[in-house]
């Protein structure tokens, strides 16, 4: 289970405890996830305008450099750009050209783009990693929060089901959590409206912290930094939101290794 | 290596004479030595003095069974010496009722690859009335040079050398031990070389050669699945082709003609050695075999009666050679 | 009246010839009577607008096409043949497209062999109700043989065609 | 005036750029109905297709919409004329950036605390000034 | 060379329009065996024909080219009047002026020349003609009829009713079909019960009709007058002559299975009828999840039953019959909502298909007639119905309008509202589409007197929030987002075809359109028949429809059925195959390909330098073959033809097309 690993801009500063945890979880499940070499910024946000090269430049260098070998990474918004950057580089013959050409690489579209919860449910197993897990997070009520990237659009993503997803659910309970279940797991936190347009992100984020709580969680989980600053940064009563990782290291004993500053 | 040959030819002889001389068979189709000795032609053996002059070497290249279908209709019972080619050609015409197989006494003969006279005679570099050959296990001596002696593989005749089942299959009975088959000998080759070089020259390719075509239907006549009682070029209502020798009608004849062995095939190389002006009418036959064989899965003319000849079967997520 | 093509073989190679200017295709397209000719008048009744230079031959199925009129046509100057029949599995007499794909699979690729090219001779499934897809292909096809320019190759010397 | 010249031409380039053709919506509102930010939008986003296929330009331009919209695909993802409403409001985006205005943020404009700016993820201020400034 | 006459039709501006008449009629003077060329504004019209039969007669012609529509259209008028003239009908040849030309080339100098060279090619054809007289095919007389919603019981009892045995085969244990499931019908809000049990008694009771229900059609060959249809009527496990339909046995039954009838709401024993109207009111056994069967316990029925009717031991049937016609009105389903996650169909209780809501108002359903929340079992304040879930969607689900869901979910509402009148009705809608008799205003009905809300908009996401549904959606005509809570959520799935369909299709070999609903020959001039003669489809198995359109259809099908039905004889193909013994060599590949076994061996005398010798060739049996061609393509030497579509006249036709470039 060898796998090239792109960690991303965030995961180096603000988000640094999802990536320790995230590696030393990985290196306990026996998963080998090799930062590559040389990148930067995958870009945040896919361009949707087909005349938008320059912003295919980054992710489709990243690609390339993975040399055709199992991709991964842990922030939902890289995976995103990476996979839909794949997609135009398979789908659209005169873009790869441009951009290839431009980066002196020579890439079609090969090797597979996943995300580490992808890693553990369809390579590891579910079941197998539950066989692991050493401190079973008992009576611990997670909600897990999806938000947009990992999940849509469906066609291009093949992550899960966009409307009822399952495949945080299935890694609580392989971790020994209480899931409980909101309808707002898969609606938008606000993004970076909550740069510059702050009211309107904290209220879409409200709405899920809320919901998560009316129905009984004590704690959140998501797999995007973005969406987590967003889910914390509310009015009223708030709940923690953890990266999916911090869990997933705790239930395998291996989080006490680095105790991390929690904001 | 000679008396190993010698006694191969008495036990065929003593076989086939006790069925012809009891009356199980009223004619025996074997060669006999033709004018020269890279030659064997034909024979109609119908007495012991007619089995005399019954012979197998290297030459007997004829594929008997295209007689069976005109000669059984004045003789009962007919015994055949059948190679490995010659075989799967009379249980291919046993297949489409063109021959009554209970009237067919099958005598296998595992056929050790036959050799190309014309080979020879550039091995030789002399005429070949002044050499005579020596055959070994795999190789072969020249008699009256300085005893020049050359690997068997590299004399045979082109279908030999492509030949992936030399033993008979549906025989009655197998005079000699089998060789065993030969899978491994690459059958296309000539076909995928053809395929590769561009459409144009490709075609420039076939134009020079059915250009010297004489329409003398010899390949026609020697091919053993050519069964048809009227063949499409005779036929006046309706008049699907002309007699002139224009380059169109040679190119439809060859292409129709090919077409029409589809699936009947057993490329034993008759058409191309019959004709006179050496056409690689053989590449033609293979090229729909090696169709068959990629499109609608591995198919051997006459090889597995069971197995239904491509072109009469289906199954409907075939794939196409065009865009559905 | 020897046309501007002149003896079968001399095949103004694609060059961009005067006369290329004033030939148009002639097609030949094999229509099957339940499908692809319902097709055909689909795209009539819908007023839909493709090349003139395709001329339907009507047949009950697409499995009454023998090899030999696709050559004939050829021979008679065509530059384009079609046949054209039900999409497979739903041919009006059950399973004779399926036998006309192996058929025309086989002779097409024979074709290609012997040095046409291939998109002179097309096979395509067209349904009743796929009067845009008829219309579609009908276009294409000329498009495609207008690009490849007259066929010489099988061109019966002898045959005179008038103005 | 509803269609004007420089409509045409501005269609033209928007359905090249995204890919997506305004005429394919019959307006059944789905987009609006499902969109997390609908409720700070002044233009609703089944409004926004409408105005570009009534070619009404200027009031695009005014609208607050396509700043709002946070990019989440929910509204493609449910559409049912397969419309990806998403590529076309980054297309409105992109027009006005590009056609009128220039860029809507510089770093000068954020009025965020030295100690959000330290906690707000890069990710953050990557996506917005790739949204609004080009 | 026959004496050929040309007839060239304006078909109004139709052809005249692009295609210079003139030219075509002067041309066609000047081909090879032309005595007469003429033309006329309508052809197809009665003094059109009448020209026809005149110039025949005047000019003693011996073939006949008509250059009009497609032959698809009026070949069989054409060649009637032919026949009435003294002319062998198949000495005439239709050339396509109209669909293949004029309407699809815009430009004459186009136009024209292509006309020309397709009269050119219909007369070299048609120099090669030769007479051909069709079979006389007796019919059989008795019909099949597949599927016994509304359609097929009211298609069996006409049929029935004009003296002929009709078999109404039915795949579930009981016929009655959706219609069966209904509460009430819009617009006129008859119980469904009342005006279709009747109906299916009088089914029972026909003397001309052999009802089969819990069977299913395995095998149809054959053709017109002929088919030959295999029916597999699976065991029921009880003896239809002992049982008294008492019920004790289903009472008795321990085990429950979710009920297929009430759209798996309610619950059914697994020996069963389906609803206490059902016609025949015999049960049957599940045997999937009958404990007995499943692991060999149980029995209760077995004991309970007073006229020990249960008989464990019985075998499926299969029947083999000969039918005259076949009519198809296997009905529809409505759409699988899994792909629609947003709604929390199959997460949430209280999202119900509009078919399932439907279940609740009925006495004999899940809830006896009550109107409650499956998830608390009391009474909705607020029901909100969704429409247009798989409908007019291209992304998720079906292209099309499934045309009842406006007026089904208006009358639940009104129901809803009789029921419950303080309950409030939301309805989102895109388009109300109310255009049948009396519809408009039923709708207007439900708006006014009985207050529905209806909401021009959709609805994004249903969120459960504790106790009830918040609906969030959006009125468009106000531009306002709207969040309402409510207690029950309705889906208006879209109509599809039955699951089957395809398998269904494949076995009769009718053509079905890309969402696999049943093809009509023509929409507007043969919309009950299909392609394949005595083959006629009713009902919403052709495309969604309401029950008025459904009952109209199955008249339409029926009467078309009894027409031919009533024939003593049946014309059988005259294009058919014929083999030519003396050049065929008997190797019969044409009779491995042909799909209807018209082809059979037979042998033939040959004399050989004075000896007669027999040998095999193939022949065909005219009355079987239908004309496919199928065998000619096999044959290399051209030994078997095409009678209509010979060798010869295929060529002609080729050469006669490439004669003008």
């Amino acid at each position: 289970m060898h796998y090239r690993y792109f960690p991303g801009c965030t995961l180096k500063t603000q988000a640094k405890e999802m990536e320790d945890t995230a590696l030393a979880a990985a290196s306990a499940l026996g998963i080998e996830l090799q930062e590559l070499p040389e990148w930067q910024c995958c870009g945040a946000v896919f361009p949707l305008s087909d005349d938008e090269l320059i912003t295919l430049l980054s992710p489709v260098r990243t690609l390339a450099a993975a040399g055709g070998e199992p991709l991964v990474s842990l922030c939902a918004a890289c995976h995103h750009v990476l996979k839909r950057a794949q997609e135009v580089i398979k789908r659209n013959p005169d873009t790869r050209e441009k951009v290839t050409d431009f980066l002196e690489v020579d890439y079609a579209g090969e090797g597979r783009v996943l995300h580490f919860l992808e890693v553990l449910r369809d390579d590891l197993g579910f079941d197998r990693l539950k066989e692991q897990v050493s401190h079973p997070l008992a009576g611990r009520k997670i909600a897990a929060y999806y938000g947009c990237l990992l999940l849509r659009p469906a066609k291009e993503m093949q992550f899960d089901d966009p409307e009822n997803p399952t495949i945080m659910e299935d890694l609580l309970r392989s971790l020994g959590a209480e899931v409980v279940s909101t309808a707002y797991r898969t609606e938008c936190c606000g993004a970076y409206l909550s740069v510059t347009e702050e009211k309107v992100a904290t209220a879409t984020a409200e709405k899920i912290v809320h919901s998560a709580r009316r129905a009984g969680a004590e704690a959140l989980i998501t797999a995007c930094p973005l969406c987590r600053y967003n889910l914390e940064n509310i009015g009223g009563p708030a709940l923690p939101v953890y990266y999916f990782s911090e869990l997933l290291a705790e239930a395998l004993g291996v989080a006490a290794l680095k105790e991390v500053a929690r904001g | 290596m000679a008396e190993r040959r010698i006694n191969n030819m008495e036990k065929i002889r003593t076989a086939v004479a006790q069925d012809l001389l009891s009356g199980r068979i009223d004619l025996l189709l074997g060669w006999e030595k033709g004018l020269y000795w890279w030659q064997s032609r034909p024979l109609f053996a119908r007495n012991s003095e007619d089995l005399q002059r019954l012979t197998w070497d290297s030459f007997c290249v004829a594929n008997l069974s295209g007689y069976l279908q005109e000669e059984l209709k004045e003789n009962k019972k007919i015994g055949i010496l059948l190679k490995g080619c010659d075989s799967r050609a009379l249980n291919r015409l046993v297949q489409d009722q063109m021959v009554d197989r209970e009237r067919v006494v099958a005598y296998g003969l595992p056929c050790p690859g036959l050799l190309d006279p014309r080979l020879l005679k550039q091995e030789a570099g002399l005429e070949l009335t002044a050499l005579g050959i020596e055959e070994g296990e795999d190789r072969v001596t020249l008699t009256g040079t300085k005893g020049k002696s050359i690997a068997r593989e590299e004399l045979l005749l082109e279908k030999c050398r492509r030949c992936h089942h030399p033993d008979p299959v549906g025989c009655d009975q197998l005079l000699l031990p089998p060789v065993g088959s030969r899978e491994d000998r690459s059958r296309f080759h000539q076909v995928t070389r053809l395929e590769e070089i561009p459409a144009e020259e490709r075609f420039a390719y076939w134009s020079s050669q059915f250009e010297r075509c004489l329409r003398c239907y010899a390949c026609r006549e020697a091919c053993p699945c050519c069964s048809c009682r009227e063949c499409f070029v005779e036929q006046e209502e309706p008049r699907w082709l002309g007699k002139a020798h224009e380059n169109s009608e040679n190119f439809i004849y060859h292409l129709t003609r090919a077409f029409h062995s589809a699936g009947r095939c057993v490329e034993c190389g008759e058409c191309q050695r019959v004709c006179p002006v050496e056409l690689p009418l053989m590449e033609l036959s293979s090229k729909i075999i090696k169709d068959i064989n990629e499109l609608y899965g591995e198919y051997q003319a006459g090889l597995d009666t069971e197995q239904d000849p491509p072109l009469l079967t289906y199954q409907p997520d075939d794939p196409a050679a065009f865009v559905e | 009246m020897s046309t501007a093509l002149g003896k079968t073989g001399e095949v103004p190679v694609n060059g961009a010839s005067p006369e290329k200017e004033r030939w148009t295709p002639l097609i030949v397209a094999f229509c099957c009577n339940w499908c692809s000719y319902a097709g055909g008048d689909l795209a009539g009744t819908s007023r839909m607008d493709y090349p003139a230079n395709v001329k339907v031959i009507r047949m009950p199925c697409s499995s009454r096409i023998n090899p030999l009129f696709i050559l004939r046509a050829f021979q008679r100057g065509a530059d384009g043949v079609l046949v054209a029949g039900c999409h497979p599995g739903d041919c009006h007499y059950t399973s004779g497209n399926y036998y006309v794909r192996r058929n025309l699979s086989l002779f097409r690729r024979l074709l290609e062999f012997s040095g046409i090219e291939p998109e002179r001779f097309q096979v395509s499934w067209i349904s009743a109700s796929e009067g845009d897809k008829f219309a579609g292909v009908m276009q294409s096809l000329t498009e495609e043989i207008k690009a490849l320019g007259p066929n010489g190759k099988w061109r019966d010397s002898r045959w005179q065609s008038v103005e | 005036m509803i269609f004007s010249e420089s409509y045409h031409r501005f269609i033209d380039e928007l359905k090249k750029n995204t890919g997506q053709d305004p005429n394919q919506c019959y307006q059944c509102a789905k987009c609006s109905a499902g969109c997390p930010v609908v409720a700070a939008m002044d233009l609703l986003p089944h409004q926004v297709i409408r105005y570009l296929q009534l070619g009404l330009l200027g009031e695009l331009e005014e609208s607050r919409t396509p700043w709002i919209c946070a990019s989440c695909f929910t509204c493609a993802a449910r559409c049912p004329r397969d419309l990806d409403l998403a590529r076309l409001m980054e297309g409105v985006r992109l027009a006005v950036l590009r056609l009128r205005e220039g860029n809507r943020l510089s770093p000068a404009d954020l009025e965020l605390t030295p100690e959000q700016l330290e906690k707000l993820p890069a990710q953050a201020l990557v996506s917005s000034f790739r949204k609004y400034a080009k | 060379m026959p004496r050929i006459g040309v007839f060239i039709c304006w078909c109004g501006t139709n052809i005249a329009g692009t295609v210079e008449i003139e030219q075509v009629v002067n041309a066609a003077r000047s081909f090879p065996g032309v005595v007469y060329a003429g033309d006329y504004r309508y052809l197809c019209s009665e003094v059109g024909q009448k020209l026809i039969k005149d110039t025949i007669k005047k000019e003693n012609l011996e073939r006949v080219v008509v250059g009009t529509c497609s032959p698809r259209m009026h070949e069989v008028t054409f060649r009637k009047a032919v026949a009435e003239a003294g002319l062998n009908p198949y000495l005439l040849e239709v050339a396509n002026l109209r669909e293949h030309c004029s309407w699809v080339h815009k430009d004459p100098a186009e136009a024209t020349p292509k006309a020309i060279a397709l009269v050119r090619a219909a007369v070299s054809k048609a120099s090669l003609d030769e007479p051909l007289t069709a079979l006389m095919l007796d019919v059989e007389k008795r019909a099949l009829v597949i599927g016994g919603g509304i359609a097929g019981i009211q298609a069996a009892l006409d049929i029935a009713d004009s003296g002929y045995t009709v078999d109404l085969v039915e795949k579930e244990p009981s016929i009655g079909g959706r219609m069966a499931q209904l509460e009430k019908t819009f617009p006129t809000l008859d119980c469904a019960a009342c005006i279709l049990t009747p109906k299916m008694v009088e089914v029972a009771q026909h003397p001309n009709i052999n009802l089969l229900t819990y069977s299913e059609v395995e095998a149809v060959s054959g053709f017109v007058g002929q088919f030959d249809v295999r029916i597999r009527s699976r065991a029921r496990s009880i003896d239809p002559s002992k049982c008294t339909g008492c019920g004790i046995c289903y009472e008795k039954c321990p085990a429950k299975v979710p009920s297929e009838f009430d759209m798996e709401l309610g619950k059914r024993k697994v020996i069963y009828v389906p609803f206490p109207q059902a016609v025949p009111n015999i049960p049957v056994i599940d045997r999937e999840n009958c404990l007995y069967f499943k692991r060999g316990r149980c029995r209760i029925c077995e004991k309970e039953c007073p006229a020990e009717a249960i008989d464990f031991e019985q075998q499926d049937e299969i029947i083999e019959r000969r039918y005259g016609v076949i009519l198809v009105a296997t009905g529809f389903d409505s759409m699988d909502l899994t792909g629609y996650g947003e709604y929390g169909y199959g997460q949430h209780p209280d999202v119900l298909s509009a078919l399932q809501f439907e279940r609740l108002f009925n006495a004999s359903g899940p809830t006896a007639g009550q109107v409650v929340r499956l998830s608390n079992g009391r009474p909705p304040q607020r029901v909100v119905f969704i429409q247009c879930v798989g409908s007019r969607d291209i992304a998720r689900g079906q292209n099309y309008c499934s045309k009842i869901c406006c007026m089904f979910t208006s009358k639940q509402a009104i129901l809803l509202k009789e029921k419950l009148p303080e309950t409030e009705a939301y309805i989102f809608y895109i388009d109300l589409r109310t255009a049948g008799k009396g519809y408009e205003e039923f709708q207007r009905r439900a708006a006014e007197e009985y207050g529905v809300i209806y909401l021009r908009g959709s609805v994004g996401k249903v969120f459960p929030e504790g106790e009830r549904l918040l609906v969030r959606g959006v009125d468009s005509l106000s531009g306002r987002p709207l969040e309402i809570e409510a207690d029950l959520v309705v889906l208006a799935a879209a109509s599809v075809p039955r699951r089957d369909a395809p398998e269904l299709a494949r076995l009769m070999s009718i053509n079905s359109d890309r969402y696999n609903f049943f093809d009509e020959a023509h929409p507007k001039l043969r919309p009950v028949e299909t392609h394949t003669a005595g083959i006629f489809i009713a009902g919403a198995c052709q495309a969604p429809k309401d029950i008025p359109e459904a009952v109209a259809q199955a008249g339409a099908a029926a009467a078309k059925a009894v027409t031919l039905l009533s024939k003593e004889k049946l014309q059988s193909e005259a294009c058919v195959a014929k083999v030519d013994p003396a050049r065929c060599s008997g190797c019969l590949h044409c009779e491995a390909v042909c799909p209807y076994g018209a082809i059979a061996a037979t042998e033939t005398e040959e004399r050989v330098r004075g000896e007669l010798l027999t040998r095999t060739v193939a022949e065909v049996n005219p009355a079987l073959c239908q004309g496919c061609g199928c065998c000619t393509m096999t044959c290399r030497s051209g030994s078997v033809t095409l009678q209509g579509y010979t060798d010869e006249q295929m060529l002609a036709e080729v050469d006669a097309l490439c004669l003008q470039r």
